[in-house]
């Protein structure tokens, strides 16, 4: 039987993975998409949460919902930051962002 | 009558019990079972396609006064088994510099929205693979999916048409996208319920295309679109990109992509006749037989307009969808809430 | 309660700058007259309240009283008493002639006296707040017009001088702001009125521990060795005005601070330091006059010698009886005239030879009689000669002291005698010996420049003869306190 | 359903689609009247939150909070709104052409994040909000076509905020787990009545801190701080400077004050970050050249400064936090008028360019001075008396060391805000012709200016508001 | 509820294989005589001159920015479609109100000239 705990564990297991790449990734596109796995990470445990703890409230889904939504938002201001960088000097790693101090 | 009504669901039941009698656990059989109703679709969808590509040839000859394929076979009517053994034996060209697993991917992934899209269409009484509770958003949801093999066809052909066509395809599709989605949104509202068989028994008494003509008209529109087909088929408009995305494509690739344009066409045709022309009702005749000439009819229209309209401009396409279709449908959702809001609370 | 006199004193400057702020850039001249005016308006007012306090009375006159920051029960309440009373007059005094002082000024004249008038209400409202609070809040208001005053108008290394200046007052006012609230919050008494907070009783640790952030906290002020090296930087690079200023007036803020926050709140406290204070004060003391003897530069002398001056006040302080704390005021008051006379009269000299090197000049008495004068009066109050008003004080302090450290109050006298050995030669140097040619054509002290010799020579002379003027006042207020809070505690021994 | 509690924010709403749509109908050359719309509508939203002043209720089952506390915080924002409305007039007209209605309604827009998320009375609406509020803030940082350091402080802010939103939507979720309920008087009640601290209570709370972190820019979130405030155009900086600060401690306090009482669990945290913030703000900023930059690490040890506020974790310290933002507002924003200009007349945010300021701008030498000495602490403005209020709050608990340390930082912090001064006062300057003032510069200027000088000398008024809101909140 | 859904990821295997199946088949019957014309990219029978992979217009990008607007939308719509006769007046406005603001949204992209293909 699936309990609570293997949903949070793969949860756990999807937000270090996220977090490792956010970490490790140099080019911003992939750093975008780890934090999109790290909203994920987050999703599931919403919903898992709602679905063993509170059954027949939505909370954690409509929680979801919005994270979505604003993952979205989040990843479509990104990409356009990111078209504005690659027009300016054709790169998108974050190392090559060396304008200003950092 | 009610037993040929039923003929399909009888099947499936009297295969349930077999295997059950065989002593198969429950898993067992329910695996087996949507192994069967797949079979069954795929069937279905490659028969249709198959005898598709002979109709719409025949009906383009009629259309513009010819006759057709008429050679191989008593009118032309062997024409397809003769082209698909062509195509299977034809040698497979992987150009050199294009992304390799990319390219190979791509026609394997074009079918999986379709096949994953027919799961929930109900073809009569009954005879649904999965009446998911959700069944339109997941209808949407796998619809968009279509994109993605294109746009990864485009892509890793690293030919300049391709690509192009890839860029158009994905920026055509994700346009009318947004109109049909809100077209179904109105029916939604007058039902109630996403579920598919929800919709269709909502329209015993009176179809949606009468409540919701507009909405029709705009999802006939974008369903064309969505399946690139004329007169809305610039992705792959031979006479300025060759032939777009599948430009580079030979053999059995090729041939999947045209296979899931028809079964695309199927299952848009399918759609409509679910959503706004009452799904499998109708008098006299068993359910899944209206629906088949429903979806018939459906799709002989969406030939008959490809073979009338001219192509569309690129631009003028964008502008038709972003600046005419989507408002509308907006509207439409608006005029729609209304309507039903006074409905109930008024009584009209 | 009649006039707010207190308020007046510290907020005619306060007006006097708001007018200058609307005086256009280049009315230089209606300016300095506002700036005298206001400063003026001081002067009297806080004249007219050294003669009218009532000395039968004592304690704490002209009271005023205005609620200000209920949550902390801070009170914008003003009062003299005998301890604040002659700092308040040496402060209208210095700057009144402080504002003559610089009328020959003609650099960025208007933010000038902006500045310098901002400075001074600050340094009176030190003086005058009965309110702990309003006292540190006073005390730094003259902080930061200090940093721009010496950055823009002063000379040699400007810029390090008023850093290092500005930072050291502010380091030394972190300490005294905890003290501060430490005090606020171990009385939970809601209050921050001194008189409230002297009458508390603290326990032994606690006195020891804020009277030792009280004791660095000013004694950056004083400046008390080894926290002084801000101050001859300071009083060399500062302008004429205020190099008196800062030296007459503002390291008094330390030996006022120290006495008010220190030994008024914490008795035991400052008796547990007392000989910490004691030893560090000898060095003051004689390090001052020993390095003073070396230096080149006239006004590092004077620097220098303020260092050592002040270390008597702290003597005075440390031995914690009525007469060494007489003697303490009394030598606060005293130095600030005298010093200031003594900036006053080198800037004039620079005003003219654009040096201050002491070799450099020779002399000069022939070429300007007036200054040489005021130098020597001021030479001589320096080293303690009786008639003028430092006698008195150092007196006061060398028998207080005696009575509780011995052995420092003779070490103490020493740094007479070195003092008169600098200041002998300085005079010597500078206003006697050969003519050096080159000042030829210097002419002497006139108009503007004549009122501060004039005014400070004669307070010096004045409170030298009458030295009762002064010293009743602070005994006044002084002696209630030593008696309450002093009385039965022994201090001293060893030294 | 009492409308008129959330009234504000129905009129930012709608405030913000009025500008964006009468810029619809407008020609673009037409569009500069729409800073003075803002600014006037601004305004009248500030009355509005004035007269809600003293209201507590709660909208929707708690989902939504109307207390003293979020109207102060909401006043706080739009104040700040209204002087960047007023800052950023001439400059996004010279700088950022042709943007100007996006820019006054994206800058809209981040009030009404920042509305909602002091209001926030459970974690979906806090959430929710604080990305309105960063979205915006993104794009306002991004706008800047012709500033070439603009896309790049936005690419970074937009990464950082991402991951740190990830991180506290993370912790907020654990949170929800354990308290089955995202309300905040929920979870309130839940750690109220946990017996033990569980780890994953703890593991939350660390999440959470670390994402509100990021928002108040401590350390060690604080590394995008300097570059996007050195690369967003300059209003933008000083919005981001006060507002979002001011906005992300309020939610802090809220949450920290009121939801996680299990102080005891997060105090160590927190005063660790507290002093590394203090510490490394004050010192980073020395050897700054770009005053922008200089900003940035003084605005990094000002949090550190406001944190102390919750270390206190008392009334005082919860008033000193609030008072200490307010000012905050005025000095920071004072000093960002003064940057606006110059950076839009002599294209410098050099701090050597700044020489000799007092000649060709006396105002703004001025202005620039009290200030940065109000940031520093100088008495008798408004920051000494903040600076005071917080330290006695946090020397009643006991945090002897803590003040030491912080008294000792903001010594340092005089050294660099003085060295901006000796350039302006003490040096002369490079070319001599004076710098023009916009008259609307010039009035939000003189009100800073002013109004640091008061809260200094008289601070009773909004220390006595402090106090009541305080009163309720934490009863 | 789970079989269903256990249903659509067969169909999905299913899906896959099928595909990979045509491929096998063909790949049986097919000739393979590789020849280096053969592999060059198509372009008319001209040679490919540059890069393939270059930048394109950044049109395609607005509309998929506005695409993805709308695409959101959809996930609070249809909830809303399937609920809100029984949900009364307040639902029925607040999602007009929703929906008004999108359109403003998309009023200003029109006017901005998103929907221009230049």
């Amino acid at each position: 039987m699936i309990t609570l705990q293997h949903y949070l564990i793969l949860s756990a297991i999807l937000f270090c993975i996220g977090l490792f790449g956010a970490l490790s990734k140099k080019n911003a596109v992939a750093i975008l998409l780890s934090i999109e796995l790290m909203l994920n990470a987050v999703n599931i445990n919403l919903v898992a949460f709602t679905k063993f703890l509170t059954p027949g409230e939505l909370v954690g889904q409509v929680f979801a919902i919005f994270v979505i939504v604003v993952a979205a938002a989040e990843v479509a201001l990104a990409l356009a930051i990111v078209i504005a960088i690659y027009r300016q000097r054709n790169s998108v790693a974050v190392e090559d962002l060396d304008w200003m101090k950092w | 009558m009610s037993v040929l009504d039923n003929l399909f669901v009888k099947i499936a039941a009297l295969v349930r019990t077999t295997l059950t009698g065989l002593g198969l656990g429950d898993i067992w059989v329910n695996l087996a079972m949507v192994i069967l109703y797949l079979a069954g679709i795929l069937g279905v969808m490659m028969t249709a396609a198959l005898v598709l590509v002979l109709v719409e040839r025949k009906i383009a000859g009629f259309i513009q006064l010819r006759p057709g394929p008429n050679r191989v076979g008593p009118w032309g009517s062997l024409q397809t088994v003769a082209d698909t053994i062509k195509l299977l034996t034809k040698e497979d060209i992987i150009p050199a510099c294009a992304d390799r697993k990319v390219f190979m991917l791509a026609p394997v992934l074009v079918l999986v929205p379709t096949i994953l899209a027919f799961a929930v269409i109900p073809f009569g009484k009954g005879m649904i693979a999965t009446d998911v509770n959700i069944g339109i958003f997941y209808l949407i949801a796998v619809s968009s999916l279509a994109t993605i093999p294109f746009l990864m066809a485009g892509w890793s052909s690293n030919n300049k048409y391709s690509l192009l066509g890839g860029m158009r395809a994905v920026a055509q599709m994700v346009s009318y996208e947004v109109p049909m989605v809100f077209s179904l949104l109105g029916v939604v509202m007058i039902v109630g319920s996403l579920q598919m068989s929800a919709i269709v028994e909502a329209q015993s008494k009176v179809w949606f295309v009468l409540l919701q003509p507009v909405a029709f008209l705009i999802y006939v529109i974008a369903a064309t679109a969505e399946c690139n087909r004329a007169p809305f088929d610039i992705p792959e408009g031979e006479s300025e990109l060759v032939a777009g995305v599948f430009t580079e494509y030979t053999g059995m690739k090729w041939a999947l992509f045209f296979l899931a344009e028809y079964a695309n066409l199927v299952l848009v045709s399918a759609i409509a006749t679910t959503m706004f022309l009452g799904g499998w009702h109708g008098p006299v005749l068993p359910g899944w037989f209206w629906f088949f000439i429903k979806t018939s009819i459906m799709i002989f229209f969406f030939m008959w307009m490809r073979w009338t309209f001219p192509r569309v401009r690129v631009d003028h396409l964008m502008h038709f969808g972003w600046k005419f279709l989507v408002p509308l449908s907006l509207a439409n959702i608006f005029i729609t809430g209304i309507g039903v809001y006074l409905y109930k609370t008024i009584g009209w | 309660m009649g006039m707010p006199l207190l308020s007046i004193i510290v907020l005619a400057p306060i007006l006097g700058a708001l007018i200058i702020l609307f005086i256009p850039e280049n009315e230089d001249r209606i300016i300095k007259w506002v700036a005298a005016l206001f400063t003026g308006v001081s002067l009297i007012a806080s004249i007219y309240v050294y003669v009218s306090y009532d000395q039968a009375k004592g304690g704490l006159q002209f009271l005023e009283d205005i609620p200000w920051i209920e949550k902390f029960g801070i009170n914008y309440s003003l009062g003299v008493d005998g301890i604040s009373l002659p700092l308040v007059l040496l402060t209208a005094i210095v700057i009144f002639t402080g504002v003559f002082a610089s009328w020959g000024m003609t650099k960025r004249v208007k933010e000038f006296f902006i500045f310098l008038l901002t400075l001074v209400a600050g340094v009176f409202g030190v003086f005058v707040s009965r309110d702990l609070f309003f006292f540190y809040l006073f005390f730094e208001v003259a902080v930061i017009p200090m940093y721009i005053l010496i950055g823009v108008w002063g000379s040699t290394r400007k810029e390090y001088a008023a850093m290092k200046l500005t930072l050291y007052l502010l380091v030394g006012s972190a300490f005294a702001l905890i003290g501060v609230i430490a005090v606020y919050l171990y009385t939970g008494l809601g209050t921050f009125d001194i008189q409230a907070l002297t009458a508390f009783k603290y326990d032994p640790f606690f006195q020891k521990f804020a009277f030792f952030l009280m004791m660095v906290g000013f004694g950056f002020l004083v400046p008390m060795w080894p926290l002084h090296t801000w101050s001859p930087d300071g009083h060399v690079a500062a302008p004429t005005a205020v190099s008196m200023l800062h030296a007459g007036v503002l390291m008094k803020l330390g030996g006022y601070g120290l006495v008010r926050a220190g030994i008024f709140l914490f008795p035991e406290g400052a008796v547990f330091w007392s000989p910490v204070i004691g030893l560090l004060c000898i060095v003051n003391v004689v390090y001052g006059a020993m390095v003073a003897m070396a230096q080149k530069d006239l006004k590092f002398v004077i620097g220098y010698s303020s260092v050592s001056h002040m270390g008597y006040v702290l003597l005075g302080i440390a031995a914690l009886n009525t007469i060494s704390i007489n003697g303490a005021v009394a030598q606060m008051f005293a130095h600030g005239i005298m010093t200031a006379l003594f900036f006053a009269l080198v800037g004039v000299i620079y005003d003219k030879a654009h040096t201050r090197v002491i070799a450099d000049f020779g002399g000069l008495a022939y070429q300007m009689p007036r200054v040489a004068t005021g130098f020597v009066i001021a030479g001589l109050a320096s080293l303690g000669l009786p008639g003028l008003n430092n006698f008195v004080a150092e007196f006061l302090i060398f028998v207080g002291a005696y009575k509780t450290y011995p052995i420092l109050a003779i070490l103490a006298v020493s740094g007479v005698v070195i003092t008169a050995v600098y200041v002998l030669r300085v005079v010597q140097k500078v206003f006697f010996g050969p003519v050096n040619p080159k000042w030829a054509d210097l002419t002497d002290a006139k108009g503007a420049q004549m009122v501060p010799i004039v005014v400070l020579c004669g307070v010096l002379i004045l409170f030298g003869f009458f030295p009762s003027l002064l010293i009743d006042v602070i005994n006044n207020g002084v002696d209630p306190f030593v008696n309450t809070y002093l009385k039965h505690i022994t201090v001293g021994g060893g030294f | 359903m009492n409308f008129t509690l959330i009234s504000p924010e129905i009129l930012t709403t709608a405030l913000a689609f009025f500008v964006l749509m009468v810029s619809l109908m407008i020609p673009k050359e037409q569009r500069r009247g729409l800073s003075y719309v803002t600014t006037l509508g601004l305004l009248g939203i500030l009355g509005n939150l004035i007269y809600l002043l003293g209201v507590n209720d709660t909208f929707l089952d708690g989902m939504y909070i109307v207390d003293s506390f979020s109207t102060y915080f909401k006043i706080l924002i739009v104040i700040s709104a209204i002087f960047v409305s007023m800052i950023s007039t001439e400059y996004v007209d010279k700088e950022l052409p042709g943007i100007m209605s996006e820019y006054y309604s994206l800058l809209i827009f981040a009030v009404l994040g920042m509305m909602i998320l002091v209001s926030a009375g459970d974690v979906i609406t806090l959430y929710m909000a604080l990305e309105l509020m960063t979205l915006s803030f993104i794009a306002l940082v991004g706008f800047g076509k012709g500033l070439k350091k603009s896309s790049e402080a936005a690419i970074k802010y937009i990464l950082l905020s991402a991951l740190s939103s990830a991180l506290l939507l993370y912790g907020l979720t654990l949170v929800y787990g354990l308290s089955k309920s995202p309300l905040l008087v929920k979870i309130a009640k839940y750690v109220a009545n946990a017996p033990t601290l569980e780890p994953v209570m703890i593991l939350g709370l660390v999440f959470v801190l670390a994402g509100f972190s990021f928002k108040i820019s401590a350390v060690p979130f604080h590394m995008w701080a300097p570059d996007v405030y050195e690369g967003a155009p300059t209003p933008v900086t000083a919005f981001l400077s006060v507002a979002s600060k001011g906005a992300g401690f309020a939610v802090l306090l809220r949450l920290f004050m009121q939801a996680f009482t299990n102080a005891e669990a997060w105090m160590p945290i927190v005063v660790t970050i507290a002093t590394l913030t203090i510490l490394l703000g004050n010192y980073v900023a020395i050897p700054q050249t770009n005053i922008k930059r200089l900003m940035a690490y003084s605005g990094i040890a000002q949090a550190g400064y406001i944190l102390l506020g919750l270390i206190a974790y008392s009334n005082s310290g919860l008033e000193a936090a609030m008072f200490y933002a307010m000012l905050y507002v005025f000095s920071n924003l004072g000093a960002f008028a003064v940057i606006t200009v110059m950076g839009k007349e002599i294209q410098s945010d050099e701090i050597e360019d700044y020489s000799g300021l007092w000649k060709r701008s006396p105002l703004m030498a001025a202005t620039m001075l009290v200030c940065l000495l109000s940031l520093a602490g100088i008495p008798p403005l408004a920051g000494f008396y903040g600076k005071f209020y917080l330290f006695t709050a946090v020397m009643e608990q006991g945090y002897l060391w803590l003040v030491f340390v912080a008294l000792a930082m903001s010594l340092v912090s005089v050294y660099y805000y003085l060295m901006v001064a000796k350039v302006m006062y003490l040096h002369d300057p490079k070319e001599p012709s004076t710098i023009p003032v916009s008259l609307s510069m010039k009035v939000t200027m003189i009100v800073t200016l002013v109004i640091t000088v008061f809260l200094g000398v008289y601070p009773d008024p909004l220390t006595n508001v402090a106090v009541s809101v305080v009163r309720v909140f934490l009863p | 509820m789970l079989q269903q859904y256990g249903a659509i990821g067969l169909f999905f295997i299913f899906g896959i294989i099928f595909g990979f199946a045509a491929l096998a088949t063909n790949w049986l019957l097919r000739p393979k005589k590789p020849h280096q014309v053969k592999l060059e990219t198509y372009e008319c029978g001209m040679e490919t001159i540059g890069e393939t992979w270059v930048q394109f217009k950044i049109n395609y990008f607005l509309y998929a920015l506005v695409f993805l607007v709308f695409d959101v939308e959809t996930i609070f719509l249809y909830p809303w479609a399937v609920t809100f006769q029984k949900l009364g007046f307040f639902a029925f406005v607040e999602m007009f109100i929703f929906l008004a603001i999108l359109v403003v949204g998309f009023w200003y992209a029109w006017k901005e000239g998103a929907f221009e293909w230049q």
